[in-house]
C-alpha cells in the first residue's frame, strides 16, 4: 500500500519535472495561478472531514478547509484562464485557436 | 464499487491535470489545456461527493457557496499588477485547508476514532500540519511584504539563523515525539505552533522583492504537504497534485535564483533586496545625468528604424502597459520596427511582463527572451527603457565587487541611443547605482512611466 | 491495490512517451535494444516461479523463464553498450567522455 | 521486513530504468546512463533473491549461468548488420518469459494452489499469456523473415483478415470463459494456442521489408505483456517497464510508418514491400542508364568540393560503412568537405545507417537528419548514393501512382551530379522503378558497393 503510493509520488514526480521544463518563460505566471488552482484538489480530502459526522470540531475544520480550497480552484482556474485569454499571435486570435 | 467509481474519478482527473500542465507548453493550446483540467477537477469533486463515509452534506455545500463566493472575485477582479500578492494569498489558503484536513484526521483520530495512529500514518500527518502551518503563516508574511502592509526591508538580529535552525530542531523533535507517542497531544499542537512561528521568521529576514522567490519555494512546501496529506489519506490524487505542484514550485524559484544569479541560501539567509527605500536616498548627484524632453525624446522615437523596448518593475508599478502599447504601434505605423525584450526576472514574478504585455494585447511573438535578443541591440536606433533598473545594469558584466555580478542582462547600453522611463535616480530592488543612467548615450525621461509615456504619444502623432 | 497499480501504468506511460519522444533518431536503434534488455526485467517473476517450489511443472517453467528473462539482459545490455560505445564526437572520445 | 528491502530496491531500480532511457536524449550521456539502468536491474535481481518465496536456489542459479552463456555471445558478437533479426528474436524470449511466468501462475492456482482465481487476476492473466504467445510466435516469424529463412514476400490467401478476425475473436471469447470459470484449463490452454496461430498468421502477409514496424509493434504488445504480468503478481516494477516498453515500442512504429508514409493498416493489412525479388527482374532495360568507370567516378569526387553520402539498405548488405569512411577521409584530405545524409528509414530499422557509421567511427556531428541537409544538395557536386534507392526515389514527390508518393526523400537528385552504387538495376524494398537511376545527371557505378568503394579509394589515392 504504503509501496505503492510511493511509487505514485516519485513517477508523479518524474511526470512534473518533465512538464514543467517544458513551459516557456512566455507562461510561467499562468503556470504558477494553475499549480495553485490544482492544488485545491486538496477539497477531496476537506469534504471527507466536513461531511463525515466526526463531530463539531472536525466538521468545523472541515468546513473550514473546503471554503480554502473551493476559494483557490475558483479564483485559480479563472484567473488563469483570464490570462492565457490575453496570449495572442499577431494573426487574429480567431485564426490562432482555429489551428487547434 | 462506489469506492471504485471515485477511484476511477480521481485517475480521470490526475490524468486531465497532467495533461492541461502540459498544455501550458504553447499559449495556443494552453486555454484548451486547462480547462480540461478543470473538468478533471469537476469529474473528482463529484467522485468524492458519493464517498460513503461523507453523511451530511449540508457544511459542503456551504463551504463550497462562500468559497465560490470569495474564490469568484480573486479570480476576476484582481489586477494582474497584483499577480504576486495573490498567488501569495491562495498559497496560504492551500495550505491552511491541508493543515486543517491534518488536524482533523489527528483529532477525529483520538475523539471517537481508532484511538491510536499507526507510525506511517502519523508521519505522514505530521509532516502535512508541519509543511501546511509553516506555509500558511510564511506566505501570509509574503503576502504582507509584496503588498506593502509589511515592511519590505529585511528584519535581521543577530544569532537569527541560529534560532531558526533551534526552532526547525524542535519541531522535528515533536514530530519524532508524534511518532512515538501518537496519544500525547501537546507535542503535535505544540509541533504546529513552533513550524507557524518558524514560518513568520523565516521570511522576515527576506527583502520584499525577493519575496518571489519565496513564494515559489513555499509553493513548493505546500505541494509536499498536500502530498503528506494523500499518504496520509491514502489518496493518490492528492500524491499526485502534490508531487506536480511540488516540482513546479521548486524549479521556478531554482530558475528565479539562477536568472539572479544567486544561491538559494544566499536568497533565504542573505537578508538582501529591501526594494527601492534603502538606497534610493544615497544614489544619483555625483556622476553627470543626461535629462532629456518629451519633445526631443518623441523626435527621436518618431524618426527610429528600429526600437526595443526593456519593461521592468516599473512599468508594472506605473500600470503603463496600455500606454507602451500605443506608443509601439504609432511607432510601427510610421514604418519603424518594434521588439520587445523580456528579462527574465523582470518585474516581481516569472512572466510578469509577458502577462502584463500579453493584457495590453501585445501580440506574443514580439516579445523576445533575453538571449535571442541581446545580439540585436548594436543595430538597435533606440533602446527605450520602461521602469526597469536593475535587469539593464551594465556593473553586472563589468564589476564584480557589485551585488548582481554575474546576472545576464539586457544589453540596452549597446544600443546607439537609450531613453530610461523612470520618477527619479532611484535604485532598483538591489539597491544599487547603475551606470546606464550615466552613459553618453543615454538620456532620462523622468516621471512616472505612464504619464510619459501619454506625452510620448501624442507628441509623436504631432511629429 | 488494483486502482494504485493502474495509477502506476498511467503514469508509467506518461513518463514513458515524454522521455521516449526525447530520443534523437540517432540513438533509435539503441533505444530497441535498450527496451529489450530492461523488459527482460520479467527475470524478478521468473525467479519466484523458478525457485518457490510449486512441482515440477512450475519449477520447469520457471527454470526456462529465467533462461529467456536473462539472455535478454546479458544480451541487451552488452549490445547496446557496445553500440553506445561507437557514437563519438569530432573530437577525441576521451574529451567527450570527460564532458560529463 | 524483507518484503520492503524488495520493494525498495524495486523503486530504486526503476528510477535508473527510467534515467537511463532518458540518457538516450544524448549520446554523450547516453553510456552512462544505461550503465545505471543495468545497475537497476541488479538491484532489482538482488532485491528478489531475498523474496521469502524463495526456497530453492539451484533452478535459478542455473538459469542465470545458461542464460548468461546465451546472452553474451548475443551482445557481443551478433554484427550491427543483423540488428533487426538479433532485436525480434530477443524479443520472442522476452515474450516467452512473460507467457510461461502466466502458466506457471495459472498452473500452480490449481494444483496445490488456492485452487482458483480472482476475476481480475485471471484477467490479468490472460492477457499476460495472450500478448506474450502472440508475440513469440509473431516475432519468431519475423525474425525469420529477416534473416531470410523464411521467404520475404507477403503470403496471402482469400479472406485472410477474416479468418485472423475470426481467430480473434475466439481468443477473446475463451479469455471471458477463462475470467468467468478460471477452474476450466482447456479454455486457458485453448487460449494460448490460438493466440500462438494468431501470431503466425499476422505476420505472414507482411513483406520483410516492413518487418521492422511489425517488429517495434510486437515490442510494445511484449510490454503490455510485461505489464499485464505485473497486474498478476502485484509487481509494480514489471508494471512500469511494461509502460515504459509498450511506449517506446509505439512510438517507434507510428514513426516509420510516418517515415514511410503509410498507415498502420496498410503496413498490416497491406501485404507490401516483398523485399527485392518480385520487382527486380521487371525493372529496368527501356529507359537509358548512364554508367561509370570506377576511374571516372573517383576523379570527380577526388575533385569534387561538396561531398553528400546516402547510405542506404545496401550499404547494410555489402558491410561497407568502413569503405565509406575511408573514402570520405580521402576526399576531406584533399579539402573537399564531406556529409552523410540520413533518412529516417533508411536501411531497416530506425537509426540503422547512424549505427553502422558509428561503427566505422564516423563522428555522428557528420550525420544530417533529412530536414537539416536537404536544402543542401542543389549546392552540392556529388551526392554519392551508396545502396539507397526507395530513400531517394522522386517518385515519391512527383509520381501520386508511386506506391511510395508522398513519403519525405533526399532530393539526391538535385544535387550537380549523382553517382549511384548498387549491384544492378534491381528495385529497393517498394519494389518499384527509380527515375534517379535514369537521370541526365546521375551515373551508375554498378558492383558490390563495398568492392566498388575499395576500388574508389585506391583510384581517389591514385588521383
Ligand atoms: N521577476 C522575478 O521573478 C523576480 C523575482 C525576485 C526578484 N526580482 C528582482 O526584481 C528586479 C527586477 O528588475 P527590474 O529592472 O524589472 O525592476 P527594478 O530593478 O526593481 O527597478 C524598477 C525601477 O522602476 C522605477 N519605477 C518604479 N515605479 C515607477 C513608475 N511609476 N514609473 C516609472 N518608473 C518607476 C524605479 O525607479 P524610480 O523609483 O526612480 O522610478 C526602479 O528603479 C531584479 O533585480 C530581479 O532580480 C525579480
Ligand atoms: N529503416 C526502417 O526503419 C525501415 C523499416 C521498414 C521498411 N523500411 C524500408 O526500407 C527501405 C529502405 O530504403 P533504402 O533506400 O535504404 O534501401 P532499399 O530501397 O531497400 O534499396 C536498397 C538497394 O541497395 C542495393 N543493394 C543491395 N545489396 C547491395 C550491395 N551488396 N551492394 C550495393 N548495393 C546493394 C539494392 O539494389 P541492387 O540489388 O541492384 O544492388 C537495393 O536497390 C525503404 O523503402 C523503407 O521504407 C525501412
Amino acid at each position: 500500500m504504503l509501496i505503492l503510493e510511493l511509487y505514485i509520488f516519485v513517477l508523479a514526480g518524474f511526470v512534473g519535472f518533465m512538464v514543467i521544463t517544458k513551459v516557456p518563460p512566455l507562461l510561467h505566471t499562468p503556470l504558477m495561478s494553475a499549480t495553485n488552482a490544482i492544488s485545491g484538489i486538496s477539497l477531496v480530502g476537506s469534504m471527507v472531514a466536513a461531511g463525515a459526522r466526526h463531530g463539531t470540531v472536525a466538521t468545523t475544520l472541515g468546513f473550514v478547509a473546503v471554503v480554502c480550497a473551493t476559494t483557490n480552484i475558483v479564483g485559480g482556474f479563472l484567473i488563469t484562464d483570464r490570462m492565457l485569454k490575453m496570449f495572442k499571435r499577431k494573426e487574429a486570435p480567431v485564426a490562432t485557436e482555429a489551428k487547434h | 464499487m462506489r469506492d471504485t467509481i471515485t477511484q476511477f474519478s480521481y485517475l480521470v482527473a490526475s490524468v486531465f491535470f497532467i495533461l492541461g500542465l502540459r498544455s501550458l507548453t504553447h499559449p495556443d493550446k494552453a486555454r484548451r489545456g486547462m480547462q480540461l483540467a478543470a473538468v478533471g477537477m469537476l469529474i473528482a469533486l463529484c467522485g468524492t461527493l458519493i464517498n460513503h463515509q461523507i453523511l451530511d452534506y449540508k457544511w459542503i455545500a456551504a463551504g463550497l457557496v462562500l468559497g465560490t463566493l470569495i474564490g469568484y472575485p480573486l479570480g476576476m477582479w484582481v489586477p494582474t499588477t497584483a499577480l504576486p500578492q495573490r498567488i501569495a494569498m491562495s498559497l496560504s489558503f492551500g495550505a491552511l485547508a491541508a493543515t486543517l484536513v491534518g488536524i482533523a484526521e489527528y483529532y477525529t483520530a483520538f475523539h471517537g476514532g481508532e484511538g491510536t495512529i499507526a507510525p506511517a500514518r502519523m508521519a505522514a500527518i505530521g509532516f502535512e500540519v508541519l509543511l501546511g502551518s509553516l506555509t500558511v503563516t510564511g506566505s501570509m508574511m509574503a503576502f504582507g511584504k509584496l503588498q506593502e502592509i509589511l515592511p519590505g526591508q529585511p528584519i535581521t538580529y543577530r544569532g537569527q539563523n541560529a534560532v531558526n535552525a533551534l526552532l526547525f530542531a524542535g519541531a522535528m523533535g515533536l514530530l519524532i515525539t508524534c511518532i512515538v507517542n501518537p496519544a500525547y497531544a501537546p507535542a503535535f499542537y505544540g509541533m504546529i505552533a513552533i513550524a507557524a512561528a518558524l514560518g513568520v521568521l523565516m521570511v522576515i529576514p527576506i527583502g520584499g522583492a525577493d519575496m518571489p522567490v519565496v513564494v515559489a519555494l513555499l509553493n513548493s512546501y505546500c505541494g509536499l504537504a498536500a502530498a503528506a496529506t494523500g499518504f496520509a489519506l491514502g489518496n493518490s490524487i492528492l500524491i499526485i497534485c502534490g508531487a506536480l505542484d511540488g516540482a513546479s514550485g521548486f524549479l521556478l524559484s531554482i530558475l528565479m535564483s539562477k536568472a539572479m544569479n544567486r544561491s538559494f541560501a544566499n536568497v533565504l539567509f542573505g537578508a538582501f533586496g529591501g526594494g527601492d527605500a534603502p538606497a534610493a536616498v544615497s544614489s544619483g548627484g555625483q556622476l553627470p545625468v543626461r535629462s532629456i524632453s518629451v519633445e526631443d525624446a518623441a523626435i527621436q522615437l518618431a524618426y527610429a528604424a528600429r526600437v526595443i523596448v526593456i519593461p521592468g518593475y516599473g512599468m508594472a508599478v506605473a500600470q503603463a502597459q496600455h500606454a507602451v502599447r500605443e506608443l509601439a504601434e504609432l511607432i510601427e505605423k510610421r514604418g519603424g520596427e518594434v521588439k520587445y525584450a523580456i528579462h527574465p526576472v523582470a518585474g516581481r514574478m516569472p512572466g510578469h511582463m509577458n502577462v502584463l504585455l500579453a493584457e495590453s494585447n501585445v501580440p506574443y511573438d514580439k516579445l523576445y527572451d533575453m538571449d535571442e535578443i541581446n545580439g540585436e541591440f548594436p543595430q538597435t536606433d533606440v533602446a527605450l527603457v520602461i521602469g526597469a533598473n536593475d535587469v539593464v545594469n551594465p556593473a553586472a558584466r563589468s564589476d564584480p565587487s557589485s551585488p548582481i555580478y554575474g546576472m545576464p542582462i539586457l544589453d540596452a547600453d549597446k544600443a546607439k541611443h537609450c531613453i530610461v522611463l523612470k520618477r527619479g535616480m532611484a535604485a532598483g530592488f538591489a539597491g544599487i547605482e547603475n551606470a546606464l543612467f550615466h552613459a553618453p548615450s543615454t538620456s532620462m525621461l523622468f516621471g512616472d512611466a505612464k504619464a510619459s509615456l501619454v506625452k510620448l504619444v501624442s507628441e509623436v502623432k504631432a511629429a
